[in-house]
């Protein structure tokens, strides 16, 4: 067959996926339709064109019947267009040329009739081969990255990153909105299923952060603005004003005893407010960096303006600073680690379990500051009177496995939930009632801990708490709180009176999610979790090159889960580093001085300021190193006179036609 | 509307007896009760918990919980015919042939079980026969258990022991014990008089 | 190495005919059974009921009187009866596991002049004949083989569960290689541990018979010419109420139930009166092959 | 609720639509929806761009003229943008074009333009099934057959695949 520069000689490849594809998609027939196409020199389909075998195929054809362009029909580009271009490559094939057809996510999923998905199938090929035709050969452009990273959180995930990283020897700067570090795993007495001790484990991490010479910690900060690519990033921290200058700072607390505040008035955040604090404070002893906060909405200096500023006659130092400003920082990055984290469920949203109501009524987290004997009450478990309860109910599932709250199970819940019927047995010596809807305990070890737990005598009741209630219905429930549930493993009712109730909120995605995501650019699932690139081979990238996230801001997990995905992240994050450059996607735009009238229409379009006009020749210029490839200013320009590489005019409109030939 | 039975469903903490558990676990066997997971193995493989009102899971869960009245009131401890399957697949190694033998003693201690039920009578004629003679009788054990029970079925009975008696396989004398018959019986009196050891 | 034999109450009336092949078998095959002087009453299922604790005395009489006649030597004390072996295994072991119930045992035999010290080993019939006598002897004891017989080995709930150690709890195999070397043909069929209603038949006749029938209904589907059985009251179940069962069930349920023992007796050529045959409600069927024709010369 | 075939329509016509979705939102919904197993109406092909800011009037019109039935357009959501603004510029394109088709007579469910993030691939689904919906209702889409400069399958210097090979094969 001769070969004609306008007709190239194209194969074409049918991927049956397994059966995720053959089963709805007839892919011999589609096979054989392609063969007919115009400019078609090959076609074949075969199990699994991702494998090596699947690639081998395409590099010998290109080698033996001198193909001139790839179509390969199978899943998405965005998952395996890499992977072909590659191949591509490898059998000496420019990579762009190359097309491929989407007939796994977008018909042989989606599509209920096989006939009708056959054409579907049919119509993508016969598009992509159409516009294969008009692929042009084209080279990527590297970029050389920078070296240092931003993590964004600094709870456990943000901790473990930054430690990999810097010992890596790569700078990071960890950025923590909140006036210090730790997140939620500082908050815990004991962790599951082992039982050891949170601050053991966590607070010798905390300090090598505050300590580690390639680590900025940045705290009582939030990121701006992220501006750049992979490697090459710009981000601009906002510093909130802590009132207090930090490298002055000692933390010797002369400041909180000095403070004109007597006493402790302020409900503590980080207690949960079981506990009071005053304007300024210093979060919990092993707070990291060990230093104090004013707190501007309830020092009188910074709400009325008047005080007798105590604080800042007390400190020796001269650290305290009334009028400090907030600050921004600008930094660059060549990898950004987004460990935001996660919250707990308000159980306000649930009226029935009564929180808000009833004092006795708590939640997991208030429990957890409970029981840790650095905590308000240190580590007794004890009633808003201050007396030991002698029964305690545990209801799980709260805000989790609900369509009315959340859908999904948050999966730490049924462990922590067991973990605090340990320790407030221990604690209290109070009989302790589990209400569960399924005990989901996989992982290492936590079977055991159940079946530990079981041993112990804690009572397992298998059913979803329908209210609390102090309305007594028997002489035992006067002055208790009753918790009505179906024991649904005996197959009665059973109404339980209880001194107090815990419930395990479940986790939900931080408030600012939205915020946060559209700030660096990634996506978020529809529950609002961060969205990985894949959910099993990509867990810690996102769709956005460069930036990688780590632990529960991804969904629930625990932390061996949370910590072993920030190692993840943080080796992705020191592999872009270490390669040392970034490759970018050659689809930017064109110029074509010969059509261009000169009319600055596209200028104005370019949201990189990419464009910029010769004045010497009169016609607009692209700067391919701005240019990310948005074809807005080829749409835009009235004389047809730029060019979008990969996806110009000439392949679209081939595209379309492809389509509409064919049912 | 006649015929419509309504019976109070919902159980109230005080109806249930916290130290019925602990009762039970304390005896040998039994005292992995609480590990139970209710996965329902034990019921599974029960060749009678298709005629049982609890099954045997339902016994360990309500044991548990404090049911005792419904536990020792239930067919199941009798139906129990100690065939240990339920024990040898149970996933968390809980006896529950023993927790069955414990509950038919705790509701023989308690009279909780269905007059003329024949199994208990069953166990206190067998009881009676070994201390006086140190062996049972199989023939009038069943006999007297028949008699006490269902004195009509005895009729229906009456062609199956002639043949056995034909056949030499039931007598109607005891076999009793040779030797040292005092022996056997100050060691079973000796449990008797010494409470501290149950 | 002593063995002594125990044989429980029942192995004295209804399952008369399980002791006298049994005694018949080991005798041919040279290998002396001693019944245990001054046994009692095992304190078997029933007696669990009541009293637990009496029940272990009871079995530990028993086994303390074995380790006296053992003069220091090892002792194996041959149980063939299912539930005799397992309450004699169970107070072996609870007497260990159970350290308030060790204690109260040992008072009271201590009360009454005897001791335990756990020196005695519990066998089953099945266990000795594999393990002690072994396949080869048996097989060369073997004079009539059971050419053509097809049999499912029922081997009930408490010989191979839940303490026995010498088969597989879920699929026993030890009665079929014993027929097999004897020339038989056995079944694969999912009854072999499968409860047979037990004291139920008796008490609770609509629950008990209906696993008898269960079992015996699934015995005749498989076509074979008997049922083996290796615990007497198994035998009585499946045996002797196959009458009322076939009334009740509205089905002729009409199969040869007999001792193992009986079956391998029967093989050697033994005489079927030694084998206690003429005890069986439903004489053991044989194929016509094995009617009238003498292997012995 | 039986679905009314208007009069003069054959009966198994079938609307084909073209979709221009964008590369970071729209098309990964599809993505997700097809991940998910959603089924929808197999009566759109998705022709995959970087941003909706690329998305040329002309296209759209050139797909109507070759005869697709209707055109759905997919972007991220106002502010999403992966490149700050295209959807903007997108959404300023459409409302002309919008005049422009209203006065050619072109119905309006014919030409949507839909805001679908990435992780709503329950709207794909959705808008797709609605679509395909309306446009059934009207019918197939009759133009007159101008050629246009550009068009150039209509002129004929290019082989139309339909034309050729693939006629029989339908
Ligand atoms: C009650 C309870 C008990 C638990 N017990 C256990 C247990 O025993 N064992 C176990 O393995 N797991 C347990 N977990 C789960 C555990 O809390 C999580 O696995 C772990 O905290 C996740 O760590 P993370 O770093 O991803 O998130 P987080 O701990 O939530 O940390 C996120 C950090 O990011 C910061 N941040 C958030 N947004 C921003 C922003 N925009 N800019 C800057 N900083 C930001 C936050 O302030 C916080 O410091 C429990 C959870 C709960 C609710
Ligand atoms: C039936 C089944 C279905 C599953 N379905 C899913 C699912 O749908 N989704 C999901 O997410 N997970 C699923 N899983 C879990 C999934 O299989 C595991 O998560 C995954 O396979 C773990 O990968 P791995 O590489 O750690 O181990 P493996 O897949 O076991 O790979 C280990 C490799 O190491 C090799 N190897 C072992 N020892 C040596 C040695 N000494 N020297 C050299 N090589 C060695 C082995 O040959 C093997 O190739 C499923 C598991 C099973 C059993
Ligand atoms: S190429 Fe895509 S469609 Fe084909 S086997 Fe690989 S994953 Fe499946
Ligand atoms: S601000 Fe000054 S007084 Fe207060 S803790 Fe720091 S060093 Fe001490
Ligand atoms: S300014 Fe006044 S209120 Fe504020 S921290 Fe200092 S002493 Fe307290
Ligand atoms: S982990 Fe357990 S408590 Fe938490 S949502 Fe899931 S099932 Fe409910
Ligand atoms: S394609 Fe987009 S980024 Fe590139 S020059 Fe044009 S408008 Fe700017
Ligand atoms: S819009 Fe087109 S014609 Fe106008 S300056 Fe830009 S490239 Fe030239
Ligand atoms: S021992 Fe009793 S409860 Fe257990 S399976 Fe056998 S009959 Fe059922
Ligand atoms: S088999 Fe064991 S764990 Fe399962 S329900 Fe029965 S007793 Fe419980």
């Amino acid at each position: 067959m001769s070969q004609s520069p306008a007709c190239p000689r194209i194969g074409v490849y049918v991927c049956h996926c397994g059966m995720n594809i053959a089963k709805q998609v007839a892919v011999e027939a589609v096979t054989e339709f392609a063969a007919r196409l115009p400019g078609v020199a090959v076609a074949r389909h075969y199990k699994f064109m991702c494998s090596d075998p699947g690639q081998e195929l395409i590099q010998q054809d290109i080698k033996e019947s001198g193909l001139e362009r790839v179509v390969v029909a199978s899943c998405s580009p965005l998952l395996h267009e890499a992977t072909f271009r590659k191949a591509c490559a490898a059998g000496g094939l420019n990579p762009f040329c190359f097309q491929m057809a989407n007939i796994r996510e977008q018909v042989a999923w989606v599509t209920a009739d096989k006939g009708r998905a056959t054409s579907k199938a049919k119509a993508l090929i016969a598009a992509a081969v159409e516009r294969v035709s008009r692929a042009q050969p084209l080279e990527r452009k590297r970029l050389a990255v920078g070296d240092k990273v931003v993590i964004v959180g600094g709870g456990i995930a943000g901790i473990h990153a930054a430690l990999t990283i810097a010992d890596a020897g790569k700078k990071v700067y960890l950025v923590e909105r909140e006036p210090t570090i730790g997140g939620h795993m500082a908050k815990f007495d004991k962790t599951f299923p082992t039982l050891d001790c949170a601050a053991c484990i966590l607070t010798p991490k905390m300090s090598s952060v505050k300590n580690h010479p390639n680590i900025e910690l940045m705290s009582y900060s939030e990121v701006e603005k992220v501006e750049g690519f992979a490697g090459n990033f710009k981000i601009t921290i906002q510093k909130k004003p802590r009132y207090v200058h930090e490298e002055l700072c000692v933390g010797c607390g002369e400041c909180v005893d000095a403070c004109v505040f007597p006493k402790a008035k302020f409900p503590s955040e980080f207690d949960e407010g079981l506990a009071l604090r005053k304007p300024v404070y210093m979060p919990f002893p092993q707070a990291t960096p060990a230093v104090v906060v004013i707190d501007p909405n309830t020092c009188l200096q910074l709400t009325k303006g008047k005080c007798k500023q105590k604080c800042v006659e007390a400190c020796q130092r001269g650290a305290i600073d009334l009028k400090q400003e907030p600050e921004q920082v600008e930094v660059e990055a060549a990898a950004v680690i987004v460990a935001t984290g996660f919250k707990t469920f308000d159980p306000r949203g649930l009226p029935q379990y009564g929180y808000g109501r009833y004092g006795n009524v708590y939640t997991s987290l208030e429990v957890e500051r409970m029981v840790n004997a650095s905590g308000p009450t240190g580590g007794e478990v004890v009633l808003k009177d201050g007396a030991k309860p002698r029964s305690v109910a545990i209801i799980h599932c709260v805000g989790s496995r609900d369509k009315k709250t959340h859908p999904w199970c948050s999966r730490v819940c049924c462990m922590y939930s067991l973990k605090l019927a340990h320790l407030v047995k221990e604690r209290s010596g109070a009989d302790v009632f589990s209400f569960y809807i399924d005990m989901r305990t996989p992982g290492k070890g936590y079977e055991e801990f159940y079946d530990r737990l079981l041993e112990e005598g804690v009572h397992f009741i298998r059913g979803r708490v329908s209210h609390i209630t102090d309305w007594a219905m028997t002489k035992a429930e006067e002055g208790k709180l009753v918790v009505s549930a179906e024991d649904s493993l005996i197959g009665v009712t059973r109404r339980i009176p209880v001194d107090m109730v815990i419930l395990s909120v479940g986790l939900e995605p931080q408030p600012d999610a939205q915020e946060v995501r559209k700030k660096f650019n990634i996506s978020c699932s529809q529950e609002g979790w961060f969205l990985e690139r894949h959910p099993k081979l990509a867990p810690v990238a996102t769709f956005t090159d460069g930036v990688w996230i780590a632990g529960a801001c991804q969904g629930p997990k625990d932390i061996p889960d949370t910590v072993a995905q920030a190692g993840a992240a943080a080796s992705e994050a020191l592999a872009l580093i270490d390669k040392g450059y970034v490759e970018i996607e050659p689809n930017t735009a064109e110029v074509d001085p010969e059509a261009c009238s000169g009319c600055k229409t596209c200028l104005g379009m370019c949201p990189y300021h990419a464009i910029r006009r010769d004045e010497e020749k009169g016609v607009a210029v692209v700067n391919e190193a701005l240019c990310k490839g948005c074809g807005t200013c080829v749409a835009a320009c009235p004389s047809g006179a730029i060019s979008q590489h990969m996806f110009t005019d000439d392949e679209i409109y081939q595209e379309l036609e492809g389509i509409l030939s064919y049912v | 509307m006649p015929g419509l039975q309504i019976q109070r469903r919902v159980k109230y903490q005080e109806e249930l007896d916290a130290d019925f558990p602990r009762r039970v676990a304390d005896m040998p066997g039994a005292a992995d009760l609480n590990r139970c997971i209710q996965c329902g193995t034990c019921s599974a493989t029960c060749p009678v918990s298709s005629f049982m009102d609890l099954t045997p899971r339902r016994v360990v869960a309500m044991t548990r919980a404090g049911f005792k009245e419904e536990v020792l009131r239930s067919n199941t401890i009798w139906l129990c015919a100690s065939c240990y399957s339920c024990t040898v697949e149970c996933p968390k190694g809980i006896k529950i042939t023993d927790v069955m033998y414990a509950l038919k003693r705790l509701a023989i201690q308690e009279r909780a079980y269905p007059r003329h039920f024949p199994t208990p009578v069953l166990a206190r004629e067998f009881f009676h026969k070994v201390r006086q003679t140190g062996r049972s009788n199989e023939g009038q054990i069943a006999t007297v258990m028949i008699l006490k029970t269902n004195p009509l079925k005895l009729l229906r009975q009456i062609p199956l022991g002639l043949k056995l008696l034909v056949k030499g396989r039931m007598s109607l004398w005891t076999e009793k014990m040779s030797g040292n018959k005092r022996q056997l019986q100050d060691l079973l009196d000796y449990m008797d008089t010494h409470k501290e050891l149950r | 190495m002593r063995f002594l034999y125990y044989p429980g109450c029942s192995l004295k009336s209804s399952g008369r005919a399980y002791e006298e092949s049994l005694l018949a078998v080991f005798a041919r095959l040279q290998f002396p059974l001693e019944e245990l002087p001054e046994w009692n009453c095992c304190g078997a299922t029933a007696y669990m009921g009541i009293d637990e604790k009496k029940a272990f005395v009871l079995a530990a009489r028993n086994l303390a009187l074995a380790e006296q006649h053992g003069d220091g030597q090892p002792v194996h004390l041959v149980a063939p009866c299912a539930a005799c072996y397992l309450v004699l295994l169970k107070t072996q072991k609870y007497m260990v596991e159970y350290k308030p119930i060790g204690r109260a045992i040992s008072d009271a035999l201590k009360s009454v002049g005897l001791k335990y010290r756990g020196q005695v080993k519990i066998r089953h019939p099945l266990d000795v004949l594999i393990k002690e006598v072994g396949l080869e002897r048996i097989r060369a004891a073997v004079s009539r083989p059971l050419e053509g017989m097809k049999i499912a080995c029922y081997y009930g709930c408490q010989v191979v569960r839940p303490f026995a150690e010498f088969d597989d709890p879920h699929d026993p195999m030890s009665m079929d290689d014993l027929l097999r070397a004897c020339g038989a043909e056995t079944v694969d069929w999912p009854c072999k541990v499968r409860c047979c209603g037990a004291m139920l038949t008796g008490t609770v006749e609509e629950v008990g018979q209906r696993r008898s029938y269960m079992i015996l209904h699934e015995a005749m589907r498989r076509g074979v010419d008997a049922v083996a059985t290796a615990c007497p009251l198994c035998q009585f179940n499946l045996e002797c109420f196959q009458g009322p069962m076939s009334r009740r069930y509205r089905d002729q349920v009409e199969m040869s139930v007999a001792y193992f023992t009986q079956i391998v007796g029967k093989a050697m050529g033994l005489d079927e009166r030694t084998l206690g045959m003429h005890r069986l409600f439903i004489p053991l069927r044989q194929p016509p092959a094995l009617l009238g024709t003498s292997h012995d010369c | 609720m039986s679905e009314q075939v208007p009069v003069g329509q054959p009966p198994d016509w079938e609307p084909r639509i073209v979709a221009f979705f964008c590369n970071w939102c729209t098309y990964t919904a599809s993505d997700l929806a097809g991940v998910s197993r959603m089924t929808y109406a197999p009566n759109t092909r998705v022709i995959r761009v970087m941003c909706s800011g690329r998305i040329d009037p002309q296209f759209v019109l050139m797909a109507l003229r070759q005869g697709a039935d209707g055109v759905l357009i997919g972007g991220c959501h106002p502010g999403d943008c992966h490149y700050q603004e295209g959807n903007y510029k997108c959404l300023r394109r459409f409302a002309m074009l919008k005049h422009y088709l209203a006065a050619m007579g072109i119905d309006d469910p014919r030409v949507r333009l839909e805001w679908i993030a990435a992780s709503e691939g329950d709207k794909v689904q959705r808008v797709t099934n609605d679509m395909v919906q309306r446009i059934k209702q009207l019918g197939p889409l009759k133009l007159e057959p101008v050629c246009q400069p550009g068009c150039r399958a209509m002129a004929g210097d290019q082989p139309s695949v339909g034309n050729r090979a693939v006629a029989a094969d339908i």
